[in-house]
């Protein structure tokens, strides 16, 4: 229907150069381009971060709005119109730092939004700090020391919390980044795919060549298999699987809501004409 | 000619059940009442209590003095008692406690065992309500009715009730029977017995607003439960993890195209001020009902104040416009609150709506609302007004750009954001831009002041004794000038509804020419005062403020109009 | 006799490096310096520049006019071309662009090629260094020290750095040297060269703050970065993971009795909120630096405004007493956060310490601080002055309780407590002890109020001009007071640091006799004038605002004043 | 030292009769009997909610802060006096839901806290809706339609999150309970006990026989088997295993942060004096 280049806009990028956003970027533009979506019809809401500027240099439509408020705002438009494509993208400090309440409770409604975080392990856009899923050890201005908190497994946490689809991807494979994107895009439901992403400027730790050499991609893995994926997304180190770990769907927020559906009213919420006389007979009850 | 009731009791004894039984029987029978509520912050034991007023007209507030008392519990004798008159009679249980000897005035009504004897202890209240007709001199017609709609598929339940109303009315007839005289009722047309939260639910609901995230929290849960209850009207409504997400989530549907809402309190607010300040940068419509209680902190759950207006104000950093409203009275605040749905829609902004536990949980007999009155416009792109290519920021004189929804449009998009954008919502950060688009926002408020009503003005039009309020004390201000004026003062009361954009002109005509002035708040600062002295420079003479999370009542008010003039 | 040099380019070219270097090796030299920034939400690309003025005295602030401009890239000299004089010079590299034929004040550096030479692309920035020193007539001493102090313990990089030092110094001076004639050197004694951001950890540091939980937020992380670096001095410096979570940790940090802050920006502080008024009713010492930066929302996040002095004067549901003070120059901000501690700790209450992003990010020299001159009392409860049972809340004339800490004496309990609370912290409902706590909590004002101290009036004391302003722009408001005075006129400048409880008795006397007043703010709205006028009822003739991001300069202001006098 | 009666207080409960919070109350006061602690050497920190009212009844120190934040301030607590053992309790809308985000975090710190949850599975003190542990399909009156979202696993989610000490504990389990709190009291770390707790008013599917019948305590679990304990943690329906799930200690929050080190200064941080005269040198740097 439409490639990748609907999706292009002419908007200066304020990326450094050299960061794994950029090929985020291309491979969600050309992901879109393979699916069956308009720009209009797709809705891309953000936080506050380097990864969180993404609503600007694609052309759909988008809701770039507080740090770690990424979520709820998509589920909020999914309630409002189920005909919008939402996709949620944002930082590893955005969704599991600060939003890490709706990371959980988004999970446990189930709406049918495609998740993709930019996993740089760090604070990019504030110069640094470490973010939930930076390595122990990390030197930074605030951590002088090193990080000692223990690392936030967002796999893990996605399955515990009984996500259906769960994914990890990384910037530099982007043919495979591609087709996990495609695929938590056609999932129905709650679908994260958290993206493995260097940050040029402030991961000196994890750079590209650190995960070049650790991601595999997953083979033989059955993504039903629920104990398996588990035992998976334990793994960080010296290899680092990459891949679909779990998909199974299950019913979604929207299809459970009673206003939502087909009975109630044909068209998306958003577009549903009322009549307030209509519903003076909401008083007869306090007669 | 007015009866007041007062029913106290512990938490889960059933207070609510005696007086909601009462108020809309007396209703049917023509009266008019009026209802307000006092409990605590837990669910069984301590004391709560409901006063319950009954006149020939809707009564606009409660009052102190109590002629029945229902007395659930020793406790709300011991901390009643003193409102009593000479005259007032006391419904208990005598297998409960007993009066001490002097006490005179007890009508003990075995509700525990007359009830079981109609078969269940539950029905306690029903014998209790029996008991308080008949010494009102009232039939128990408009009860039974009740009573079987009620139960109506409750098997058994009916009849049971039925008896139990019957015991109560039998046994206080033995104590005195009409021993109150109520006036002629005068209520013609059919009334609605109706809370505050009832209201503004409905309100919502009416004013097409489809979808609701909130967190529970007094007194606002009400609302939530109302609209929670009417899902098959195609609202949804979504209790959110935390009010972070409950004003974010509104956002997000708001932006996607319905009209959003949500609602709490104080404490809560304070958790959704940055989401504020966003609807302020991405111009997307909210309302956000805010119930006060008292505070800081936690404070007093289940009690009133208006302590939050300055709070409400300047929620949010940066500066935008927004709209605070409050809700006066229940009929007023039907209108209102469709009111705070029109401007957030037409001028894209937070509209904050004012109410407190005093008007939340507080009922009344009022006339059915005017459905047809509320303004549903929703100022929307259309094909016809749609500039190619759309932008949402487009810079215009009323500082509004046309609002085209995400999907609405094949071939637009629309894109909102927090950062300062350009017209087409994107980042930028020189300064050109961002002055425009600062001035393009505050734009707006030119229109807003325009849309603001002036305050009322009650009582005499040309007073030299004024007072001022604001909110849900309007009530009570009003039966207080009632009062003043018996008293053949000039006096008027001056009533805030509409409070940002301030109105200032009926204020800035009126206060420099009245002898006396008295700014009266339920709170400990005078928050409405400090305001308009800093939209106006004038100031109020006196101020009287109440602050211990319990309505005002007029002797009190009077009390201290009293000290000056 | 001064001069002004801009240095300019992409984020990650290294700016900073040049001016830091050359704003010390002034100083170092003996003259004073004044350097601010302006850079853009992104950490490569894009444009950022500095501002260095060095004169024989330490300058109030940037000057728009520019002598030297070192343009790292080709933007920068056309965005900052229009600021050039006649006589000004351009140091850039011509291997990077060229100038236009028409420009003649081209000084080309081949930074890179040079920097090469010396060793390494990466000491372009010392390249240019050298370069601007010899346009300004000065020898390399001064910079040699610092570059070898830098680079101690960097194998090499000392002698490269010198190399690369001379390179720029000996290829400019083919174009000019000492073009631009620097006065007599006046500072005589040792100054330092700091920002806002360190002045304001160091304060904090020697005031005894040992904990610190905040969430990184331009523009206060420099604070958090200064303290985070001195670990080893005894403080806690954790990384929340939000902003709610930094309040509460610090405000359980301070309950059990650390000296204990947090710093964030607007949006943070938002978040903060509830927290604000938990810390008002559990009466918890907690100070709170918000860097103002440009909202709503994330707004423009690297620059400046003055548009949240309403927010947090309101901040918080309920009412409790609270004390806001703001940053107005580097000296005075090193003891103004001094006493936001000691008010915090000796009221028990919330202080509020605004800064924004000039403030912050500004640096001058400034006089050695007398660390003496700080109070560090605790005001907490002694074996000798406690009275037992302890009861955290006992009523007091003043309004504060002593303070006793959880553990710090056998045999008593410390309860906070967010519910409003009897003396022992415990929850209660009824209505006399919560009049009784507000008016405990509220009493704390008088006290506060007698501590605020009277705006600075700088110039003349009779003045028939006044400027009003408050915080950060204190700097400029001063030069221009000075240029006006320069002019003759009878002009002063009215400058706010503590902000609330707002002193007024200098504004009432003198606003009534002034023929013309200014308030002058770098916000839409103007809000001190707003807080003037409610708390004393006096209109400022006219406000002059600033609302792009940008720091006002004397000229910008200058120019208003004079559409009126 | 002091047993149960040492930590009572002569404060009006506020709490139903019959609920299950009574007999947590009783049986916290009787395992800080048992320890040797004193009440001002304890600090009991709180959110808001029925649970949460719990330092009213105690006697010691205590900090009843906001609703969803009972975790942060003994955070900070702890770091200010090492001293002072601190417990949290609170409801579990208070934890899980307004409070999710603190939950997360604090477990990777590892302060140590023992944490006490009193998990009724509703809100009661706002009057019977959902939280985030209801089980699917409870109907209340803002979920007429019942539960949708997927209940929150406590002790899957402390495990996933890397918490040291994982327990679940029954308040009709009394005996069995007073064990599983002295064991976190004495735990080095943030140690978690998520207590089933019926609540008479608001609760009708979870009562106390519901919970009766189907609790059992852990037999012949070994606490350092993390794979077991993952297992275990998923068990809810016919059979409800009760008991410590996993105990395996790490370095503590305080004991990897410089200030806090003897080293560093033998009081609590709340104690150590300072002399602002002695910190000029500070200033060095800038020179
Ligand atoms: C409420 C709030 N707190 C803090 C910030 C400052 N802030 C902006 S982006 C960011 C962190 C970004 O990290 P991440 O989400 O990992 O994104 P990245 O830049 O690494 O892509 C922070 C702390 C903010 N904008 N709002
Ligand atoms: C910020 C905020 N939001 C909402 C509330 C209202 N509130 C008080 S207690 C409570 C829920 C309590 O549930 P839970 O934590 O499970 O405790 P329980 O009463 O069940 O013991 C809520 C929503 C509040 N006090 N503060
Ligand atoms: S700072 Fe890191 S994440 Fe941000 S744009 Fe640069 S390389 Fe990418
Ligand atoms: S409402 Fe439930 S949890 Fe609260 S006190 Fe009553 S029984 Fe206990
Ligand atoms: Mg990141
Ligand atoms: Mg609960």
């Amino acid at each position: 229907m439409c490639n990748a280049s609907c999706f292009a806009v002419d908007e200066e990028i304020a990326w450094c150069p050299g960061c794994g956003n950029f090929a985020i970027l291309e491979t969600l533009q050309n992901a879109l381009g393979e699916l069956e979506l308009l720009p209009h019809q797709i809705l891309l809401c953000s936080g506050i971060g380097q990864a969180a500027k993404i609503p600007h240099y694609v052309r759909v439509n988008g809701f770039n709005g507080l740090h770690g408020r990424a979520l709820p705002p998509a589920v909020g438009a999914r309630a409002a119109n189920t005909s919008l494509k939402v996709i949620v993208q944002s930082g590893d400090g955005d969704t599991y730092g600060e939003g890490g309440n709706h990371f959980l409770h988004t999970i446990r409604r189930n709406p049918d939004i495609a998740h993709f975080v930019h996993n740089n392990q760090v604070y990019g856009l504030t110069k640094g700090q470490a973010s939930p899923t930076s390595d122990p050890g990390m030197k930074t201005k605030v951590q002088t020391a090193g990080v000692i908190l223990s690392p936030f497994n967002p796999l893990s946490l996605a399955l515990t919390m009984g996500a259906g689809f769960v994914a990890r991807g990384f910037s530099g494979e982007k043919e495979h980044l591609k087709q996990l994107m495609k695929a938590a895009l056609e999932f129905p439901g709650y679908a994260l795919v958290d993206i493995l992403q260097p940050c040029v400027s402030f991961n000196k730790v994890n750079t590209f060549a650190w995960y070049k050499q650790r991601v595999h991609i997953l083979e033989e893995h059955d993504p039903s298999d629920r104990e398996a994926a588990n035992h998976l997304a334990g793994q960080w180190g010296e290899r680092i699987p990459i891949g679909i770990f779990y998909q199974v769907p299950s019913p979604t927020f929207e299809s459970r809501i009673p206003a939502l559906q087909e009975e109630s009213g044909q068209e998306p919420l958003a577009y549903r004409s009322f009549d307030p006389a209509a519903l003076a007979h909401l008083q007869e009850e306090f007669k | 000619m007015e009866i007041n009731i007062l029913i106290g009791g512990e938490a889960g004894q059933g207070v609510e059940t005696v007086v909601a039984l009462l108020g809309k029987a007396m209703i049917r029978s023509g009266y008019g009442v009026c209802l307000d509520k006092d409990y605590m912050s837990r669910v069984r034991g301590g004391h709560n209590f409901s006063r319950l007023r009954i006149a020939a007209e809707t009564p606009w507030c409660a009052a102190g003095k109590v002629d029945i008392l229902v007395s659930l519990d020793q406790e709300t004798y011991l901390l009643h008692r003193d409102k009593l008159q000479g005259k007032s009679r006391i419904i208990y249980d005598p297998d409960m406690f007993s009066l001490p000897r002097e006490e005179q005035r007890g009508a003990a009504v075995p509700l525990l065992h007359l009830a079981k004897e109609a078969g269940g202890a539950v029905m306690a209240n029903t014998v209790a309500v029996g008991a308080v007709l008949v010494l009102m001199g009232m039939d128990t017609a408009a009860a039974e009715d009740l009573l079987r709609q009620m139960f109506a598929h409750k098997e058994g339940m009916v009849e049971k009730n039925l008896q139990a109303l019957k015991k109560g009315y039998k046994e206080a007839a033995l104590h005195c029977s009409a021993c109150f005289s109520l006036p002629e009722k005068k209520l013609k047309e059919e009334r609605l017995f109706i809370d505050g939260n009832q209201v503004l639910g409905m309100s919502a609901l009416a004013s097409g607003c489809r979808f609701l995230s909130a967190y529970p929290m007094t007194p606002s849960t009400g609302i939530m439960n109302y609209l929670a209850g009417k899902q098959e009207y195609g609202v949804v409504v979504e209790q959110a993890e935390d009010e972070i997400s409950a004003i974010n989530m509104v956002l997000g549907a708001s932006f996607a195209g319905v009209r959003s809402m949500t609602c709490t309190s104080g404490g809560g607010f304070a958790l959704m001020v940055e989401g504020v300040s966003l609807a302020g940068m991405t111009e997307t419509p909210v309302v956000i009902v805010v119930g006060m209680r008292p505070g800081p902190a936690t404070g007093l759950p289940t009690r009133t104040e208006q302590g939050d207006l300055e709070f409400v104000l300047h929620a949010g950093h940066g500066e935008f416009p927004r709209a605070v409203l409050s809700a006066v009275h229940l009929e007023d605040a039907f209108y209102r609150l469709n009111k705070a749905f029109y401007l957030a829609d037409k001028y894209q902004i937070p509209v904050i709506f004012l109410t407190d536990q005093n008007f939340a949980d507080s009922a009344r007999s009022v006339t059915p609302f005017d459905f047809q009155r509320l303004n549903c416009e929703r100022f929307l792109a259309e094909e016809e007004n749609l500039v190619r290519p759309y932008r949402r920021y487009r810079y215009t004189e009323n500082g509004i750009s046309l609002r085209a929804l995400p999907g609405q449009f094949p071939g637009e998009v629309v894109l909102a954001d927090s950062d300062e954008h350009n017209e087409k919502g994107n980042i930028i950060e020189d300064a050109l831009t961002r002055r425009r688009m600062v001035e393009k926002r505050l734009r707006k408020q030119e229109g807003l002041f325009s849309e603001m009503e002036e305050p009322v003005l009650y009582g005499h039009q040309e007073p030299d004794l004024l007072l001022i309020g604001w909110g849900s004390t309007f009530g009570c201000l009003r039966e207080t000038v009632d009062i003043l004026r018996d008293g053949d003062r000039r006096a008027a009361l001056l009533h805030f509804s509409d409070l940002w954009p301030l109105p200032v002109k009926t204020v800035s005509r009126l206060l420099p020419g009245v002898k006396t002035s008295f700014c009266v708040e339920n709170n400990a600062t005078g928050q409405l005062a400090s305001l308009l002295r800093r939209e106006t420079g004038l100031e109020v003479d006196h101020k009287i403020l109440k602050y211990d999370g319990r309505p005002f009542l007029p002797e009190e008010i009077l009390q201290e109009v009293k000290k000056y003039v």
